[in-house]
């Protein structure tokens, strides 16, 4: 079945070099356009590289639209960990070894892309197996048709609450659920108040399925605590300014001023508490790795609190990666182009899911997609990014959110305690 | 006698296809889509001369409808679509198909009224502020039901996943849409062939005089809108339980996507012709799927250049060359009596 | 509702707030204007309703974010912005505006739809799909202990005028100007007087091009850009234009203005998750309320 | 004979241009009624003010004794009000038999019937009249291929098949080839008698006007000059300095 040449599924057989290629944004368009001719070449060097089988997995990802930048960060985690497991000896069970290759489609941040590109995947290009595709939404849009399907996917990027009250049984994801993203921020607001239920709370997220269960999951906090919600509101979709949000908080002065809203909600929200001078003692944000809000907004960032799913400073470690800090150094090393950058956590979740499919594989010793299932629904291991174990709905309950606080240009690790380096600054000084 | 033979493979393909080609139904489907839309674009861009950009509306609305009325009659729909609820809410085999069937009906329902209602205000707008104003109605919709909680807001809905045989199911939506586009075309050829069919085309070719010879433009502007749009809500009710998860802005009232990708349908096709739409929406979908495929990333760049190169060069259509250069092919012959042949 | 009564109330217990308001929106809505007024010159001069517009825009703030992010000075951004926007709009014209201006108005709107499309793309095949912005290290000024004013957001202001000032003195002044208000009035009444129409649209064209380029250069400096993002630009012009009418400078100046201030207001009481919807909807309102018009005098809007 | 429609003292300026001052007029029912007087005199402005393209500044309009002046154009024409244009509106991409048929009075049809097609009688009866005008033989032809006095022909055809209690023709002559005004005249004259339609006629060439209507109204400067019958009119020494003063 190969009636539609696809374009990136060779980058599976690709030398790391040529993969690390296309992905250099600027090259991105003319690799992409040249992958369909080049297709044939790629195939007859690889022949002689392994003798390993292949098994193939599809993703629908995001290469263009909105999530491009972050869809591009997940497909280089998922390509990371397959050239780690082949360059280890591929997946072992029975008396052979299989490497993974990858089907990708561009689902253009787009739901209903999304789930067309999964019925292709799985229908015409035969898939069994599926990986992610990257934000809530499309996650939202992709995971009825897997579970129609029958097909595992284990996703690293979609961590809605709301994916997990479907009663999904193919759907599994390795990060922790979004309701807990800032949720910790609002015990640290409670443990620095005298007077937890005097804490005021300025809510601002997205309006997307993402955002919108991080909000749930602060309101949810914040009511156990008895704070007052004195600012709860919805970001566009397409935000560029939100000096009409932060004019009230200047006026409700909330002591926790929390925003979420992918990459432009932080670059947005960092940019103008800088210039209106918000003095909030806490402010909490998600996605400063990814909008890169130190090095484009320098001081202004400064004792922002970011959650995150995953730091290159926790202590976690897995034979395959080694440690996080391992992790990091050797990604950066095959991806050059976050030389200058922390490696956002986007990319270390997306091995992991891959990792989690490699686990699953060898202790079904098995490709039939019911044992890789329950294989899956099995799995309970530790790895460079967390432990993983999965709930009965398929959401990883082994791992805790962390909560990091940009100290002076530094990502410091603050929450939750047991993997806190450094102390809360509180309040935090506004530049 | 030619004609039935050719109408009646045409329906043969149609009944065959998607067991010719099982692993496109969900395609196969899709085209079936683009053709209720194109066609019912056409109903009042092509025939009658006012050109929607806001169509998608009643796509985007008829998904609600259908996907609210379905919850509505088995859950509380605010606590449906409240994402923080923990405990399972399914539906049984039978509240599906009556969600189904109801759903989609009730939509298009819906959305013919809302269209009249709608209309009563912007079919006073002529030309590029009716084209400005539909669009501004459409972009309008998905803001504001995207910041509606009780229907989901931002979040969207979820409909239950279709319940019987994978393949059966695949086959059912096909066929869903097949009816209803085959049913629209059927329907589209009588009434082109009506004095109605006559009236919005004179509103077409000089509203000014229609008015001045008496013709109920208002009425028969509305009556077409309302029809188109039931048709498209009857497909935006079915394409909800075919994607099972849609939000507003960006699968429902999606107006940058399939709001414009039925006027470039119709305009490759031909404007004011049975077959244009048709045509168009089946070259319009290869090409689509065929840049996603070869283009990849380049593949939007590929189509605005499309639509630039059709609007430009080609605004006539397929169906409107042909029947400028081989006018003998539908039967116009200057002397001959028979005229309406344009089908 | 609970939430929007307290924001209404906010507005009495702190008066300064509408201040605050007042500036914000006057700030954004200078832009707004800005634009507007480019497509208030190709509507009037050659009938084409550019719906490129905030694309247009969007593509000068890249030009001025990448330069910037190659060295050279933030403010120089608006100038250069300014003059690769031309060029830009020129090449734009030969290939498709051109071919439109003849036609029937719903090809204009579509090619340029169709136009929209490709440059957001391009720009995202070039630039990548994250948000970005130049940040210049200006301070803020402070009044009353609550109104905040960038300085960049000031420079841009002061810019934006500037621009206006300097393309209104044109329009007044230079021969061009006069050569393409004379088109804007009766294109075959100009033909006949000798004026080189094709010149002048191809000029018109340009310089609005190379106008929404210099707001983009300013976008980029007080706001952030994606290349998605044309499309608000596009809608917010389409507003002010049609509220104020073709040829009506200062109309367009007011509504730009306004329609930024209104937006602040609908955000400030209704959340700024409303403001897309705002815009819309006064879209919708000015129409109805311009189709009421027409109907007193027994017409319909055309 | 009854007043069908009763123009009451009716002004109508455009931008301090004063087209009409104070004109009132009636038209008889089942009569001809000629409205003359120099270019620039007011005519077409008092038939676009009767037909409803614009308001009037002031005065009364009433058709068949209901006030008409306030009602926009396609609601005057359902009441059977009708008009022709000066410039031809025919429907040039569609032939002759289809601008006929589109010109159904579709004021007479329930909203279900406009579902029907044309019956074979609608067709026979769009062909007689196409005869009725002398277009029978090109009546397969697209309409905009026709000559201009062929158009004009062919619109007078499709108010006919529109069957107007009242029509008002602006300058049917203007255009038509001098050989065949008397065949028009006689066929104004046939759809006034035969099909009891009430004309009222804007008409520039003396000739026609004089042997048509039963009265004339002449408009100078917007103002009523003169009413009366032909003779009258013909005799009347205010129509007569308008003229020479206007030429």
């Amino acid at each position: 079945m190969r009636a539609y040449p696809r374009c990136a599924e060779e980058s599976g057989f690709v030398s790391h070099h040529q993969y690390l290629e296309e992905y250099n944004p600027m090259k991105k368009s003319l690799s992409l356009l040249g992958c369909a001719l080049g297709a044939s070449l790629l195939f007859s060097h690889t022949a002689a590289a392994q003798d390993c089988e292949t098994i193939t997995l599809g993703s629908a990802i995001s290469l263009t639209g909105k999530y491009a930048t972050n869809g591009i960060h997940a497909k280089n985690g998922y390509e990371f960990a397959i050239q780690k497991i082949k360059d280890a000896g591929g997946v072992q069970f029975g008396d052979k070894c299989y490497n993974f290759n990858v089907i990708y489609y561009d689902d253009e941040s787009k739901g209903d892309r999304g789930a067309t590109l999964a019925e292709r995947l799985i229908n015409q290009d035969k898939v069994q197996y599926m990986l992610g595709p990257y934000s809530s939404g499309l996650t939202k849009a992709i995971a009825p048709v897997t579970e129609k399907y029958q097909i595992p996917m284990v996703e690293a990027e979609g961590a809605s609450r709301s994916l997990f009250n479907q009663g999904y049984k193919y759907l599994f994801a390795v990060l922790s659920t979004s309701e807990q993203y800032l949720a910790s921020a609002v015990t640290l607001a409670a443990e620095k108040a005298d007077d937890p239920s005097k804490v005021k709370v300025a809510v601002a997220v997205e309006n997307d399925p993402f955002s919108l269960d991080i909000r749930a999951g602060v309101l949810e906090d914040a009511a156990k605590f008895d704070m007052q919600v004195v600012i709860d509101e919805q970001l566009p979709r397409d935000l560029s300014d939100m000096s009409a949000i932060l004019t009230k908080v200047k006026l409700l002065k909330p002591d926790l001023l929390i925003v979420s809203g992918h990459s432009k909600g932080a670059a947005t929200a960092v940019r103008q508490i800088g210039e209106q001078k918000i003095d909030s003692p806490m402010v909490a944000i998600t996605h400063c790795e990814a909008a890169d809000v130190v090095g484009n907004f320098g001081a202004a960032a400064n004792d922002i609190l970011c959650s995150t799913q995953w730091a290159e400073t926790l202590t976690y470690e897995d034979p395959l990666f080694g440690s996080a800090a391992n992790y990091e150094k050797e990604f950066k090393e095959a991806f050059p182009e976050y030389k200058d950058k922390s490696v956002p956590y986007q990319v270390a979740q997306a091995s992991a899911a891959v990792y989690v499919f490699k686990d699953a594989f060898e202790r079904a010793a098995s490709l039939d997609k019911e044992a890789v299932r329950d294989a899956i629904a099995a799995t309970d291991m530790m790895t460079f990014y967390g432990g993983i174990k999965f709930s009965e709905f398929g959401n990883n309950i082994a791992k805790p959110m962390v909560l990091r606080q940009i100290q002076d240009g530094e990502y410091n690790v603050v929450a939750p305690s047991e993997f806190a380096s450094h102390p809360l600054n509180w309040p935090r000084t506004p530049q | 006698m030619k004609k039935t033979l050719f109408y009646a493979v045409l329906l043969l393909i149609t009944i065959a296809a998607p067991y010719l080609f099982p692993d496109y139904g969900t395609q196969l489907a899709t085209l079936w889509l683009m053709i209720i839309v194109a066609l019912t674009w056409d109903m009042t861009g092509g025939q009658m001369g006012y050109n929607s950009l806001g169509n998608i509306f009643f796509y985007g609305t008829g998904m609600y409808v259908a996907a609210l009325i379905t919850i509505g009659m088995v859950h509380p729909i605010g606590e449906y679509t409240d994402a923080s609820r923990s405990e399972l809410m399914l539906f049984t085999e039978g509240q599906y198909f009556t969600g189904l069937i109801v759903g989609s009906l009730g939509a298009g329902l819906f959305c013919a009224l809302s269209a009249v209602i709608i209309g009563y205000i912007t079919f006073g707008l002529r030309g590029p502020y009716f084209a400005i104003g539909t669009l501004g109605v459409a972009i309008a919709a998905g803001e504001l039901v995207s910041n509606w909680d009780w229907v989901g807001g931002g979040q969207g809905i979820q409909l239950p996943v279709y319940p019987g045989d994978l393949d059966t199911g695949k086959v059912v939506f096909y066929f869903l849409f097949a009816i209803t586009g085959v049913a629209l075309f059927i329907f589209l050829k009588w009434l082109y062939s009506t004095r109605f069919g006559a009236a919005i085309n004179a509103i077409r070719d000089d509203e000014e005089k229609a008015e001045a010879m008496g013709i109920h433009t208002m009425r028969y502007k509305l009556t077409a809108w309302a029809l188109s749009a039931f048709f498209v809500g009857v497909a935006g009710g079915i394409s909800a339980f075919q994607l099972i998860h849609f939000e507003p802005l960006e699968t429902a009232y999606q107006t940058i996507n399939l709001g414009i990708f039925m006027v470039v349908c119709v305009l490759l096709g031909g404007k004011g012709t049975l077959w244009g739409p048709v045509v168009g929406a089946i070259l319009f979908h290869v090409i689509k799927e065929v840049t996603w495929n070869y283009l990849l990333g380049w593949q939007w760049v590929a189509l605005g250049a499309l639509i630039v190169v059709t609007v430009v060069y080609f605004q006539d259509g397929i169906m409107g060359w042909l029947m400028h250069n081989k006018p003998e092919w539908f039967g116009m012959r200057v002397e001959k009596k028979e005229q309406e042949g344009t089908a | 509702m609970d939430q929007f009564l307290s924001n209404i109330g906010l507005l009495f217990e702190f008066p300064i707030v509408n201040l605050k308001i007042i500036i914000d929106g006057l700030m954004i809505g200078a832009l707004f204007a800005l634009a507007a007024y480019g497509l208030a010159l190709v509507w009037g001069v050659m009938n084409v309703k550019n719906l490129a517009q905030g694309d247009f825009v969007i593509a000068g703030g890249y030009v001025a974010w990448y330069l910037s992010r190659h060295g050279m000075p933030p403010l120089l951004g608006v100038p250069v912005a300014f003059v690769v926007m031309w060029g830009v709009g020129w090449v734009v014209y030969r290939l498709v505006i051109s071919r439109v201006i003849e036609r029937d108005l719903f090809t204009s709107l579509l090619a340029t739809f169709g136009l929209a499309i490709i440059m957001a793309q391009m720009l995202n095949l070039l630039f990548g799909s994250d948000t970005q912005s130049i940040q210049l290290d200006y301070d803020t000024l402070y009044f009353f202990d609550f109104i905040d004013i960038p300085i960049a957001k000031l420079l841009g202001v002061l810019m934006a005028t500037a621009l206006a000032v300097a393309v209104v003195l044109f329009m007044k002044k230079s021969r061009m100007g006069q050569a393409i208000r004379a088109t804007s009035q009766d294109a075959r009444a100009a033909r006949v007087l000798g004026i080189d129409t094709e010149k002048v649209y191809s000029f018109t064209f340009s310089l609005n091009s190379a106008i929404c380029g210099a707001a983009g250069a300013i976008i980029v400096m007080v706001w952030v850009i994606q290349p998605f993002y044309g499309i608000t630009y596009s809608i917010r012009s389409f507003v002010i234009v049609t509220a104020a009418g073709l040829g009506n400078l200062p109309g367009v100046i007011a509504a730009g203005l306004g329609i930024g201030v209104a937006e602040q207001y609908g955000a400030h009481i209704f959340g700024i998750g409303y403001q897309q919807a705002i815009a819309v909807l006064l879209l919708l309102l000015v129409l109805v309320y311009r189709l009421v018009q027409q109907r007193r005098v027994r017409q319909s809007l055309k | 004979m009854s007043t069908i429609i009763d123009v009451q003292d009716v002004t109508k300026s455009f931008g301090g241009v004063l087209a009409n001052s104070d004109v009132s007029l009636q038209v008889e029912r089942g009569g001809i009624t000629g409205l003359i007087g120099p270019n620039g005199s007011g005519k077409t402005t008092l038939f676009n003010s009767v037909v409803g393209y614009h308001p009037i500044d002031s005065g009364s309009i009433h058709f068949e004794g209901q006030e008409i002046s306030k009602l926009p154009v396609q609601k005057i024409a359902r009441l059977g009000l009708l008009r022709t244009f000066q410039q031809t509106r025919i429907y040039g991409a569609m032939n002759c038999v289809e601008n006929m048929l589109i010109s159904m009075p579709h004021r007479k049809m329930t909203f279900l019937e406009s579902f029907g097609r044309n019956t074979a009688e609608d067709r026979e009866r769009a062909e007689m009249l196409l005869d009725f005008v002398g277009l029978y033989e090109k009546r397969w032809l697209r309409s905009g291929s026709l000559s201009f006095g062929q158009q004009k022909l062919l619109e007078f055809a499709m108010a006919l098949m529109n069957e107007p209690t009242v029509l008002l023709l602006d300058e049917p002559t203007a255009g038509i080839n001098p050989t065949l005004i008397n065949g028009l005249i006689d066929r104004l004259k046939r759809a006034n008698s035969d099909f009891g339609i009430t004309l009222f006629i804007i008409e520039h060439n003396m000739r026609v006007i004089m042997n048509m209507a039963d009265t004339i109204y002449c408009l100078a400067h917007g103002k009523l000059l003169a009413k009366g019958s032909p003779d009258e009119i013909q005799n009347d020494q205010r129509v007569i300095d308008a003229y020479l003063g206007a030429h």
